[in-house]
C-alpha cells in the first residue's frame, strides 16, 4: 500500500481534524460528517458541518459508536446526493456499511468523500455511559496499545479494521509518533491529497506490517470466541435460551445500519394474524409466547440483511437484555457471505447476492432425483 | 364494597388453580398471562394447554413487555367466539382500556384478572444472574406494603397500582399472608362466574387498606423527587437537550409504549425525510446540524401524540439503550395533559381520550 | 373488389401453428383449427419428439383454452381439409370434422366410463385412457373392440361422452390459410443400418424420453430389458450416415445428442458415453457452449463419416465406424433421429395449389418467410422443411405478419363481463362451496362429514355441497347459491383451476362476485385423486379449505388498471433488418421512427448477393416513399425514458436532438464481420475473407488451388458461438470455384451446412477436398516461394498444402460498443456473446418452450431484437425475425389502451412503506418496475408485470404485493395449512 | 416412536411446473402420503426467506419446493433465484445449529408425476427418520 504521511501532533484526534480543517479550508470537501460529543458530554453524535472551529472541537474516533454513521449519512443522502461536497469520516465498519447502503439506494455517494482510520473498536456504550471518564481514559489508552479486552466482542474478533472502500484512509498503526498515514484509495482520494500536496508514493510497509499483525491477533480471536459462542447458542436449545429473554423491542434492528426499511417485514401487518390462527398455533403449541414470533424475526432479519451485515455491533450495544446479537449475527454473516463469495462494502459496483444469480452454481442445495424413490412410502403407482 | 373470595393458598397457585379450572371446565378457550420462557426468561403466553399453566407466572416482578400492548396485537378486532382469561398489572391493564378505545382492539369476551401492583425491577435485571433471586425479597416487600428500593423509577412512581377494570382483582399489597391466602375481588358479573364453583370462603370488603394508602404516599413522594432531580420544572430547550442529546433514534421506547399503536409512526413516514437541500439551508442558517436530525421532533411530537393517554408503565425507560429517563419525562407531561382534561387513562372505559388537537401548536414551539 | 374475410383458417397442430393460432386471436381474428387427430397432441409436433427434455407442459395449452373459453378459437378434431376454393383475402374450405366421443373440455375425467366398460383389451379396458398425455386424462375408444354397448355413455354425468358423433361436412370463408401439419420421424425400416428393432440394445431417443415420462431422466429411463443399467453407451445421430433422402436433420439433432449424453453422464457419472456424428451441427444461439460442456463433463465426441450399428448376443452392440475399421461395443445405443419429408405434401398440393421443394417439404418463396406459392396460404413449422424449434415458433408469429395482408379488419372482442357490485364495507361473510363433481367425489370421501368440519372452523360463515360447477346449468345453480347464501367471499373446493378458471370465474361473476373475492381450491388434485386414507384425507381437506377461507378473507376488490400504449415505433438500424421491420410496420398503418447510424441506409451491402442486393435495395425505395417512416441517417439513440408502450426516446440527429415517443422498438444494429491480423491477413494481398472472394473468382483463372479456413473468429474461446452463416457461404464458393476448375480444400472443424441446396453433398460430389483440424489448433499461413503454404493438423499429421488464395470464413461479430450502448440506453441486456438476448437462459430447448408459454409478445418488454442484432443469420432467417418480431409488435400496436394481461393480479406496492431500495426493480425479470424519482418508491408498470411474484419475495418491508399475494396473505395461508 | 409418528410436510410448489407434476399425479391416480399438505406460489421465485422460516417455527416438521428445472421457469429465472434463497436459509439454518435438513429443494416438472410423489414419499420418510421438527411445537420461539 502507498500512501504518505501528515502531522499528528496533538494526538491522533487532533491530527485527524487538523487534516480535516485543511482540506475544508482548501475546498477539498465543502462540509465534513464526524462525531461530536454531545452538550451533555456523556455521548457523541454525528454532525454535519462547514465550521473548521467545529471540526476542530469534534471526536472522530469516538470511544463507542452510538449512531452507526451510514446511518447518520443515509438521513443526508437518502432523497439524493449530497447538497454540496461532504467528507464522511467513519469507522471502517461505517464506510463499508455506507457501500452497502449504497446498493440499497438508502446512501448517495456521489457527492461524498469517504474517509476512513485504522479502528481499534470500540468500547460497550452502556459501559461507557455508566463513566464516560472512564472510558475516554480506556480508550486512549486503546489507541496506544490495540490490546482488546475492555473492546466489545465483536470488535475485539474484526478483522476489517482497516483500509477499505473508503476514498481515503488514515492509518494510525505503525506510524511514527505525531505522524498519520494518508492513503489514497480512490480517485477522488487522490483528488485530496493531490490538493493538500501530500505526495503519496511512499511504501508503507510498517503499517502494513502492523495491520496483518493485528488482523492475525483478532483472526485469532475470532476463531476462539466462535467456539465459545457456539458452545453458547448452537442447536434448538441454546438458541431459544439465549432469545428467551427478547422483550421484542427491536433495537437491534433499528440501529442496525443495514436495515434500512422504514417499516420491518416483522413489525408489518403481514404478520399481524388474526385470533383464529393466535389460538390454533397456541393450541398446537400448548401456549403461544408474546412478543410473538421472537425466533423468526431473528432468524428472518438474518435472511433481509446478513448477506450485507458489516458486523458492527451496534444492535448488541442496543440490546437492553445483553443478548449477544452482534455476535451471533456476525457468526451466521460469515458463513452465508462465504456462501456467495460476497464481501459486503468492499466493491461499490458488485450486486447484491440475492438480485442475481449464476445458472451453475449451489448444486449442492437441490436435491437430486437420480433413481425412482422404492422405500417404504414410495408410489404404488 | 365488593364480594371476596378467599382461597387457602398462595396468590400465584390461587390464580394458577383458577386458570387451570377455567380451562379445563371450559370456561375460557385460553388464557393470558406472564408465563416462564425455557426457565430462563418471562415472557406473556397465550396458553391452552392446562399442563403448562404450571409455567404461569402471573405475578413475576418483571415487565417484558406491556401485557395491555400484547394483549391487543392477541385479540385484535376480529370476532371469537369464546371467552380468554386474562392476568395483567394495573398499569398493563389500562394501556389495553385506552387501546380498546382507540379500536384497537375489542374487550368482549375477556375475564380480567389483575391485582395490587408492587411494581417491577428493570427489565434488563432479568438478565443479571439468576432473577429468582430477587424474587422472595420482592414478596417480602409486597406483604409488608414497601416498594423495592431497586424497582424500576416509574414504578416506583406510580399511584395507580390499584387496578381499575378488571374482573377480578387479586390484593397482593400489604397482604402479609399472601403465602397461604389469596383473596379474590369480584368487581364484575364475569368475575363473579369465574369464581363459580371455586372452593374458599365468601365475604365482602374494600382493596384499599391502610397498606395501600401509605403506599400511595410514599410513592407520591418519590415521584415528586423524581421530577425535581431531573429538574422538570425548568428544562427549557437546553436541559432537553442535555436530556436527549444521546438519543440514538432507536425508537424503541416507541416500539414498547403499549400506546403507540400505529403500524408507521408518523415521525418516520416519509414525509420527515430531508431533502439534500434542507442540509444545505440548515449548514447555511447554523454552523452545523445534527444528523440524523430532528431528535427532539420525534421526543416531542410523540409526547403529543400520546402523552394524553400515557399510563406510565415505564416501559420506554427500561429499554432505552442509553439510559434517558424517557418514561420520568413522558408521564409528567402525560399526567399534566391529563390532569388538564381530568382524564384518567385506562380508568373509565367510556370516557374517550380527550381531543388533544388544542396543544399541538403550544407544544410545536418546543420543536427546535 | 370482394370483401376481405376476417377469419384464419389452420390446418395441423406443429407449435409453429398453435403459435399463430395464439397471435391471431390476441390481434382479434377468429381462428379456425383443423386438428387431423382425436385429441391435443395425437400427431406429436417436432418439439414433442426431439425436446431434449422428456416431459409435456402446460404452457402449450393453455392459450388454446384460453381463446377456445373466449370463443375466439374454434378447433374440430378429426378434421381433414377437402377443399379450397377463391382465393388469397376470400378462401372458400370445405373441410370435414367428427367431434371427439369424449369431449374433452366438458369431461370431468371422473372415469366412471372406464369403470363400466365391459371389454377388456390387454391390460387396459376399450373405454381407455392415453397415457402419451399429461396433465389431463383423455379418455379414447378402441373402436375395434368396442361393442357400443353404451354403458359409458349412460354413466357419464355430465354428457361428455357421446359414442355416435356424426362426421359433418362444414364450409367456410376465410382470409387466410396456415399450413401446420405434424412431424414425422423415421418408421423402423428406415433405421435398419442402425440394427434398430434387432437388439434390445438400440432404442430411440424419442424412447427414452418416453420411458422417462412421469420422472424425467433418471437411471430407469436406459434401463436393459433385464434390468441390468447399462455402463457404455453411444448416442448416434442417424441423419448424418442414413441413406440420402430417408430422413433429414435439423440442428435440433446435434444438441438433442449432446444434451443426452450430458444427461447420463450427470446420471450415472461412472459412465462411458460416446456421441457419434458428423458435424456438431448445433449452431443455434447457446448451442456451442452446450457441446462444451459436454466435453467437460466428460463425454466423448466422435466425428465420423460412416457409421453402422451391429448387434451382439446379449444386451451388446457393436457401433463400426469410418473407414479405417473404428468399433466401440456398448451396452446401449441411442438413435437421435431425422424427419422425414411430409406425407400430407401431395395431398395438399392437389387440395390448395401448394408446391413441394426438391426434398418433398413445402416449398417457401425466396426471401419470405412463410408465403407458399400460393397467396393467401402460408406453411410454418416442420411442414415447410427441417428446422429448429425456435425458427418453427417464429415462423407462427411470423405467419400473423403475413397473412394479415390478406385479412379485413379483426373483428373478435371477447364478450364483457357481467355487472358486479361491490362489497366494500361490508362485514366478511365467507362461504365454502364444496363440488361434489357430479358425485363422483362421494366415492372417494365423506363429502357429508367434510362438509360438517368445514361449517365448524372459524370464519366459515357457511358450507354446502354442490352438484357440479364446471357445465353450464351447474354454473348457473352454483352461482345461484352463492347468491342465496348471502356471502360475500367464497371458498371453492373443485378440481385445478389450470383447466377451470375461466368457468370458475365466470361462476363468481354470475353470482355478482369479484373473482378476487372467490378463492379456488383443488379437493380433486389434492386430496381425492391422490390419497386414499378416508380420516387423513378429512384432515387434508380441511387444511386446503382452511388454507382457501384464509387467504380469501384477506382478498380484496381492486380496480383493473389500464394503460396507454403508442402505435408509434421505433426502428434503430437501417440495414436489411431494420428496413424490413419499418417497411412491415408502416404497411400496417403505424408510423415508424427509423435511426440509422450512417449516412445511407441498407446496412453491409457489400456482403449481398445476387438478388438479396434488388431486394435490400427495394426496402430502401419502400422506406423512403412511405409517408409513414421517418428516417434519420446520421443520427443515434441517446436516451430512452418510460416502459413498453410509452417509451420515450431521444435521438442525436445532424440537426440536433429529436424526441420520439414509441410503444415498441426493433433494435436492429446488425453485426460485423471479424477482423484479424492472423493468417498473413492483411500482410499478403492473397488471404482474402468470404466477402471477398466472389470479386476474386471473377477472374479466377491462375487460381490452381484455394484454401478456405472456417471458424475464423467463431466457436473458439473468444467468441463461444458458430457464426452460422459462414459454411454455406464458403461451400458456394467452393463450389463455384471447382465449377470453373480450381482445385479446393476446406479446412474445417464441424461443417454446419444446412438448408435446401445441400451444398455439402454437392462440395463433395464435385471433389472439393475436406479437412479437418482440431478444436485448438487452427492452420497456419506462410507466404512461400510463390505460393502460400498452409499446414494443417490433419488427424494428429501435419499436412502442408500450397495454395494461390487463401479464403478466410472470418465470423460474425457483433459490434460491442454499439451494442453496449444501445444496451444501456434502453436497459436491455445483452448476452454473454454481445448480441441482444431474447431469453436469459442457455439452454438447448429454452427458446421453444418458452417461445411458446410466455405471453411472448410482452416478455421481452417491447423490445424486439431482430436479425443480426439477436444472433448470426442469414438472408431470408433475419427477415423470419423481423417478421416474427413485427408480428408481436402487431398484436399490441394500434389498441391505443389496454388492460394488462395479469391486470387481475398485477403487482402493488404499498407507497407509504417502500423506501425505493429497488431490490424489486433488480429481480424484476420483466422490468415491470421502477423507482420514481421524486417519491423515490417503487412504480409498477402493469403490462409488464406477469405476476410472478419474486418483488414481494425479495422486499423486506412488505411494501410489494401482489393482488393474490400479499404478506399478509401467504403468512395466513401457511399457517392455516398447518393448523 | 419413529413408527407412530405422523409428520406434518409442507410441499411448496410452483404454480407452473410443480403444480403440474402434483397434478399429472393425479391424472394418474398416483397416491402420496395424505399428511403432505400443499402451499402454492406462482413461482419459486415468489418464495420469500420468510415463507421458508415460517413454516419450520409453525407446524411443519419438513418443508420441500419443487419449481420448474433449470431453464424452465415460467419467469425466467425465478428458480435460480429461488436456489440462492434456499441455500441462504439452509446456511442460516446450519449455522445455528438448527436441522437445514428439514429443507429440501428439487425441480419437478410438469410431467413429472412420478417423480412428484416420489418426492413427497421420499421427504417423508426422510422426516419420519428424523423425528419430529423440535421448533414446530416449542412454545418459547
Amino acid at each position: 500500500m502507498k500512501g504518505g504521511q501528515v502531522d499528528a501532533r496533538g494526538g491522533i484526534q487532533a491530527g485527524i481534524t487538523s487534516f480535516l480543517k485543511e482540506a475544508l479550508s482548501k475546498g477539498c470537501f465543502d462540509a465534513v460528517m464526524i462525531p461530536t460529543r454531545v452538550p451533555a458530554g456523556d455521548s457523541f453524535a454525528w454532525i454535519l458541518t462547514d465550521n473548521e472551529d467545529l471540526v476542530a472541537g469534534a471526536s472522530p474516533l469516538p470511544p463507542v459508536m452510538p449512531v452507526q454513521g451510514a446511518r447518520a449519512l443515509s438521513s443526508i443522502t437518502k432523497k439524493g446526493k449530497a447538497p454540496a461536497k461532504i467528507a464522511a469520516v467513519m469507522r471502517p465498519c461505517e464506510v463499508r456499511a455506507a457501500v452497502e447502503l449504497g446498493k440499497l439506494k438508502q446512501v448517495d455517494l456521489a457527492n461524498v468523500t469517504l474517509l476512513s482510520m485504522d479502528c481499534p473498536g470500540v468500547l460497550e456504550l452502556s459501559t461507557y455511559l455508566s463513566d464516560p471518564t472512564k472510558g475516554d481514559s480506556e480508550f486512549s489508552r486503546l489507541l496506544d496499545k490495540w490490546d482488546a479486552e475492555s473492546l466489545r466482542p465483536v470488535c475485539r474478533s474484526c478483522t476489517h479494521f482497516s483500509a477499505t472502500a473508503s476514498d481515503i484512509h488514515l492509518g494510525l498503526l505503525g506510524a511514527q509518533a505525531e505522524r498519520l498515514y494518508v492513503m489514497p484509495l480512490t480517485p477522488e482520494g487522490s483528488r485530496v491529497t493531490d490538493a493538500l500536496n501530500i505526495s503519496a508514493d511512499q511504501e508503507l510497509d510498517s503499517w502494513q506490517a502492523k495491520v496483518d499483525e493485528v488482523r492475525q491477533k483478532r483472526e485469532e480471536q475470532r476463531r476462539k470466541s466462535e467456539v465459545e459462542l457456539k458452545e453458547r447458542v448452537e442447536g434448538t436449545e441454546k438458541l431459544l435460551a439465549t432469545l428467551s429473554t427478547c422483550i421484542g423491542c427491536r433495537n437491534c434492528m433499528r440501529v442496525c445500519p443495514i436495515c434500512y426499511c422504514r417499516q420491518c417485514f416483522f413489525d408489518s401487518d403481514a404478520l399481524e394474524g388474526e385470533v383464529a390462527a393466535h389460538l390454533s398455533r397456541a393450541e398446537r403449541k400448548g401456549s403461544l409466547r408474546f412478543p410473538l414470533d421472537t425466533l423468526l424475526f431473528h432468524l428472518g432479519r438474518m435472511s433481509h440483511m446478513s448477506l450485507s451485515c458489516v458486523e458492527c455491533g451496534t444492535c448488541e450495544d442496543a440490546c437492553p437484555m445483553s443478548i449477544p446479537v452482534g455476535q451471533i449475527f456476525s457468526h451466521v454473516a460469515r458463513r452465508t457471505q462465504e456462501l456467495f463469495k460476497y464481501d459486503p462494502g468492499k466493491n461499490r459496483y458488485e450486486p447484491l447476492p440475492l438480485v442475481t444469480y449464476e445458472q451453475d452454481e449451489l448444486h449442492d442445495f437441490e436435491q437430486p432425483y437420480v433413481k425412482t424413490y422404492s422405500g417404504k412410502g414410495a408410489a404404488d403407482a | 364494597m365488593p364480594k371476596t373470595l378467599t382461597v387457602n393458598r398462595g396468590a400465584s397457585d390461587a390464580v394458577r388453580a383458577l386458570l387451570r379450572s377455567l380451562i379445563e371446565g371450559g370456561k375460557v378457550e385460553g388464557v393470558f398471562t406472564l408465563a416462564r420462557v425455557n426457565n430462563k426468561g418471562v415472557g406473556y403466553a397465550l396458553i391452552r394447554d392446562p399442563e403448562k399453566i404450571e409455567q404461569a407466572e402471573p405475578f413475576y416482578p418483571w415487565m417484558p413487555s406491556s401485557g395491555g400492548k400484547q394483549l391487543s396485537r392477541l385479540v385484535s378486532l376480529s370476532r371469537r367466539p369464546r371467552p380468554l382469561a386474562v392476568v395483567l398489572r394495573p398499569c398493563e391493564l389500562r394501556a389495553f382500556v385506552e387501546l380498546v378505545k382507540l379500536e384497537q382492539c375489542r374487550r368482549d369476551k375477556l375475564v380480567l384478572i389483575s391485582s395490587t401492583c408492587g411494581g417491577v425491577y428493570p427489565v434488563e435485571t432479568l438478565s443479571d444472574g439468576n432473577p429468582d433471586d430477587r424474587v422472595p425479597r420482592y414478596w417480602n416487600g409486597l406483604k409488608a406494603g414497601e416498594g423495592q428500593p431497586d424497582a424500576r423509577d416509574s414504578c416506583r412512581a406510580c399511584k395507580h397500582f390499584i387496578p381499575y377494570n378488571a374482573d377480578l382483582t387479586v390484593a397482593l399489597v400489604g397482604c402479609g399472608d399472601l403465602d397461604e391466602k389469596c383473596t379474590f375481588f369480584v368487581n364484575s358479573e364475569a368475575g363473579q362466574a369465574c369464581l363459580e364453583g371455586q372452593g374458599g370462603v365468601w365475604g365482602q370488603s374494600a382493596v384499599e387498606t391502610e397498606a395501600t394508602e401509605k403506599l400511595a404516599a410514599a410513592r407520591d413522594a418519590e415521584r415528586e423527587r423524581q421530577r425535581e432531580e431531573l429538574h422538570l420544572g425548568s428544562l427549557g430547550i437546553e436541559g432537553l437537550v442535555g436530556i436527549f442529546g444521546k438519543c440514538v433514534g432507536c425508537r424503541s421506547c416507541r416500539e414498547v409504549c403499549p400506546i403507540c399503536y400505529c403500524t408507521l409512526c408518523d415521525f418516520d413516514s416519509a414525509k420527515y425525510e430531508n431533502e439534500p437541500a434542507w442540509f444545505a439551508r440548515e449548514l447555511n442558517s447554523r454552523k452545523g446540524v445534527r444528523v440524523p436530525p430532528a431528535t427532539l421532533l420525534f421526543q416531542m411530537g410523540r409526547m403529543v401524540h400520546m402523552s394524553v393517554s400515557c399510563v406510565g408503565c415505564g416501559m420506554c425507560s427500561d429499554v432505552c439503550p442509553v439510559n434517558i429517563p424517557v418514561a420520568t419525562l413522558f408521564s409528567s407531561v402525560g399526567e399534566a395533559n391529563q390532569k388538564l382534561f381530568d382524564y384518567v387513562p385506562g380508568k373509565d372505559e367510556s370516557q374517550k381520550p380527550p381531543f388533544v388537537k388544542a396543544e399541538l401548536n403550544e407544544l410545536e414551539n418546543l420543536t427546535v | 373488389m370482394t370483401e376481405k374475410k376476417s377469419t384464419v383458417l389452420i390446418y395441423g397442430t406443429n407449435l409453429g401453428g398453435y403459435r399463430a393460432a395464439y397471435a391471431l386471436c390476441k390481434k382479434g381474428y377468429k381462428t379456425i383449427q383443423l386438428n387431423r387427430g382425436s385429441y391435443v397432441d395425437e400427431y406429436q409436433n417436432q418439439a414433442l419428439t426431439q425436446l431434449p427434455f422428456d416431459f409435456g407442459w402446460i404452457c402449450g395449452h393453455m392459450p388454446q383454452r384460453l381463446f377456445k373459453g373466449l370463443g375466439c378459437l374454434t378447433d374440430h378434431y378429426n378434421a381433414e381439409l377437402l377443399e379450397v376454393s377463391g382465393k388469397a383475402g376470400n378462401f372458400r374450405v370445405k373441410f370435414k370434422k367428427k367431434d371427439q366421443v369424449v369431449n374433452n373440455f366438458a369431461c370431468i375425467e371422473c372415469g366412471r366410463c372406464v369403470e363400466v366398460c365391459p371389454v377388456t383389451v390387454g391390460d387396459r379396458k376399450a373405454m381407455w385412457v392415453n397415457p402419451k398425455v399429461g396433465w389431463e386424462n383423455i379418455y379414447l375408444v378402441d373402436w375395434e373392440n368396442c361393442t357400443r354397448c353404451g354403458k359409458c355413455e349412460e354413466v357419464c354425468p355430465t354428457g361428455a361422452l357421446k359414442l355416435d358423433r356424426p362426421e359433418e361436412t362444414l364450409e367456410a370463408d376465410v382470409g387466410a390459410i396456415i399450413l401446420a401439419p405434424e412431424f414425422e420421424g423415421p418408421d423402423a425400416s428406415d433405421l435398419s443400418l442402425f440394427a434398430y428393432g434387432r437388439s434390445p440394445s438400440v432404442i430411440l431417443n424419442s424412447e427414452t424420453a418416453r420411458r422417462s415420462l412421469l420422472t424425467n431422466f433418471t437411471e430407469d429411463s436406459v434401463r436393459l430389458p433385464s434390468g441390468k443399467l447399462p455402463e457404455s453407451f453411444a448416442v448416434v445421430v442417424t441423419p448424418h450416415f442414413n441413406k440420402p433422402g430417408v430422413e433429414y436433420e435439423n440442428y435440433n439433432l446435434s444438441v438433442t445428442a449432446v444434451d443426452r449424453a450430458i444427461r447420463i453422464r450427470t446420471t450415472l457419472p461412472s459412465s462411458k458415453v460416446t456421441v457419434f456424428l458428423k458435424d456438431y451441427r448445433g449452431f443455434g444461439k447457446n448451442h456451442y457452449r452446450w457441446y462444451q460442456r459436454a466435453l467437460e463433463l466428460g463425454v466423448n465426441v466422435v466425428r465420423t463419416d460412416k457409421l453402422s450399428v451391429h448387434p451382439e448376443s446379449g444386451e451388446k452392440a457393436t457401433v463400426k465406424y469410418g473407414s479405417d475399421g473404428g468399433a466401440v461395443g456398448v451396452e446401449l445405443v441411442i438413435l437421435v433421429t431425422g424427419q422425414k419429408s411430409p406425407s400430407q405434401m401431395k395431398r395438399l398440393s392437389e387440395v390448395c395449389g401448394v408446391k413441394p421443394d426438391s426434398r418433398g417439404f413445402c416449398h417457401i418463396r425466396r426471401h419470405s418467410s412463410v408465403e407458399t406459392d400460393v397467396d393467401g396460404i402460408l406453411a410454418v413449422g416442420e411442414f415447410s422443411g427441417p428446422k429448429g424449434n425456435p425458427e418453427t415458433i417464429w415462423e407462427g408469429c411470423a405467419s400473423l405478419t403475413e397473412a394479415i395482408k390478406y385479412l379485413g379488419k379483426p373483428e373478435f372482442t371477447p364478450p364483457a363481463p357481467p355487472p358486479l357490485t361491490s362489497r366494500k364495507g361490508e362485514e366478511i361473510k365467507v362461504g365454502v362451496f364444496i363440488c361434489s363433481c357430479f358425485d363422483t367425489f362421494r366415492d372417494k370421501m365423506d363429502l357429508e362429514l367434510l362438509r360438517t368440519r368445514t361449517q365448524e372452523l372459524y370464519n366459515v360463515d357457511h358450507a354446502e355441497i354442490v352438484r357440479g360447477c364446471c357445465t353450464p346449468p351447474t354454473m348457473k345453480e352454483t352461482a345461484e347459491r352463492i347468491k342465496a347464501s348471502g356471502v360475500n367471499r367464497v371458498v371453492l373446493a373443485a378440481c385445478t383451476p389450470l383447466q377451470k378458471l375461466l368457468k370458475y370465474r365466470n361462476t363468481m361473476m354470475m353470482a355478482g362476485l369479484n373473482p378476487l373475492l372467490a378463492e379456488f381450491v383443488r379437493l380433486r388434485e389434492d386430496v381425492i385423486y391422490t390419497h386414499h386414507e378416508r380420516d387423513k384425507m378429512l384432515e387434508k381437506g380441511l387444511s386446503v379449505i382452511r388454507a382457501g377461507v384464509a387467504r380469501v378473507r384477506l382478498g380484496f376488490e381492486a380496480p383493473t388498471p389500464k394503460d396507454k400504449f403508442l402505435s408509434e415505433t421505433l426502428v434503430i438500424g437501417g440495414g436489411l433488418a431494420g428496413l424490413s421491420c419499418a417497411t412491415e410496420l408502416a404497411a400496417n398503418g403505424f408510423k415508424v421512427t427509423l435511426v440509422e447510424r450512417r449516412e445511407t441506409l441498407g446496412g453491409n451491402l457489400a456482403y449481398l448477393e445476387g438478388d438479396q442486393r434488388e431486394y435490400v435495395d427495394s426496402l430502401i425505395e419502400k422506406a423512403q416513399a412511405s409517408s409513414l417512416i421517418t428516417v434519420f441517417t446520421k443520427s443515434t439513440v441517446e436516451n430512452m425514458t418510460g416502459y413498453a408502450g410509452n417509451f420515450d426516446v431521444g435521438i442525436e440527429t445532424p440537426r440536433g436532438r429529436v424526441a420520439v415517443g414509441a410503444g415498441v422498438i426493433m433494435i436492429a444494429t446488425g453485426a460485423g464481420e471479424y477482423e484479424t491480423t492472423g493468417f498473413l491477413r492483411g500482410a499478403d494481398p492473397r488471404v482474402v475473407t468470404q466477402a471477398e472472394l466472389p470479386s476474386r473468382m471473377e477472374k479466377s483463372q491462375g487460381l490452381k488451388h484455394v484454401v478456405m479456413i472456417q471458424c475464423v473468429g467463431s466457436r473458439n474461446q473468444e467468441h463461444r458461438y458458430c457464426s452460422r452463416v459462414c459454411c454455406n457461404q464458403a461451400l458456394a464458393h467452393a463450389v463455384e470455384l471447382r465449377k470453373k476448375g480450381s482445385e479446393v480444400t476446406v479446412l474445417y472443424r464441424d461443417m454446419t451446412a444446412y438448408g435446401e441446396d445441400n451444398l455439402y453433398e454437392k462440395a463433395v460430389e464435385l471433389g472439393v477436398q475436406f479437412v479437418r483440424f482440431p478444436d485448438d489448433d487452427y492452420p497456419r499461413v506462410k507466404a512461400g516461394d510463390g505460393r502460400l503454404q498452409v499446414t494443417v493438423n490433419d488427424a494428429g499429421r501435419e499436412k502442408t498444402l500450397n495454395a494461390d488464395l487463401v479464403a478466410l470464413s472470418t465470423g460474425i461479430v457483433p459490434d460491442m460498443r454499439t451494442n453496449e450502448a444501445i444496451s444501456r440506453v434502453l436497459g436491455y441486456p445483452i448476452d454473454a456473446d454481445g448480441f441482444f438476448d431474447s431469453d436469459a437462459n442457455g439452454y438447448p430447448y429454452e427458446e421453444a418452450i418458452k417461445r411458446l408459454t410466455k405471453p411472448f409478445e410482452l416478455a421481452s418488454n417491447c423490445i424486439f431484437p431482430v436479425g443480426l442484432a439477436h444472433s448470426p443469420r442469414s438472408f431470408d432467417e433475419t427477415l423470419l425475425t423481423c417478421r416474427d418480431m413485427v408480428g408481436r409488435a402487431l398484436v399490441l400496436l394500434g389498441k391505443g389502451a389496454f388492460m394488462p394481461p395479469n391486470s387481475m393480479y398485477v403487482a402493488e406496492v404499498k407507497e407509504d412503506f417502500c423506501v425505493g431500495c429497488g431490490l424489486c426493480v433488480d429481480v424484476c425479470p420483466y422490468s415491470a418496475r421502477v423507482i420514481d424519482p421524486i417519491k423515490r418508491v417503487a412504480v409498477v408498470r402493469p403490462f409488464l408485470c406477469d405476476s410472478c411474484g419474486s418483488c414481494v419475495a425479495i422486499c423486506p418491508n412488505d411494501a410489494s404485493s401482489l393482488r393474490d399475494f400479499t404478506g399478509k396473505q401467504s403468512i395466513a395461508v401457511l399457517d392455516a395449512t398447518l393448523a | 416412536m419413529a413408527e407412530s409418528f405422523d409428520p406434518k410436510i409442507l410441499y411448496v410448489m410452483c404454480g407452473w411446473c410443480g403444480t403440474g407434476g402434483a397434478e399429472t399425479a393425479s391424472a394418474y391416480g398416483m397416491y402420496y402420503p395424505e399428511n403432505v399438505r400443499i402451499f402454492r406460489v406462482n413461482c419459486t421465485g415468489a418464495l420469500s426467506t420468510v415463507h421458508m422460516l415460517r413454516p419450520l417455527l409453525e407446524g411443519a416438521d419438513g418443508l420441500v419446493i419443487s419449481g420448474c428445472h433449470p431453464g424452465d421457469c415460467h419467469y425466467d429465472d425465478g428458480n435460480f433465484m429461488a436456489r440462492r434463497k434456499v441455500a441462504l436459509v439452509k446456511t442460516i439454518l446450519d449455522s445455528l445449529g438448527l436441522d437445514s435438513d428439514r429443507l429440501w429443494f428439487r425441480y419437478v416438472a410438469h410431467g413429472e408425476a412420478r417423480r412428484f410423489v416420489d418426492t413427497a414419499a421420499e421427504f417423508t420418510d426422510h422426516i419420519k427418520s428424523k423425528g419430529p421438527n423440535p421448533l414446530a411445537t416449542r412454545s418459547d420461539t
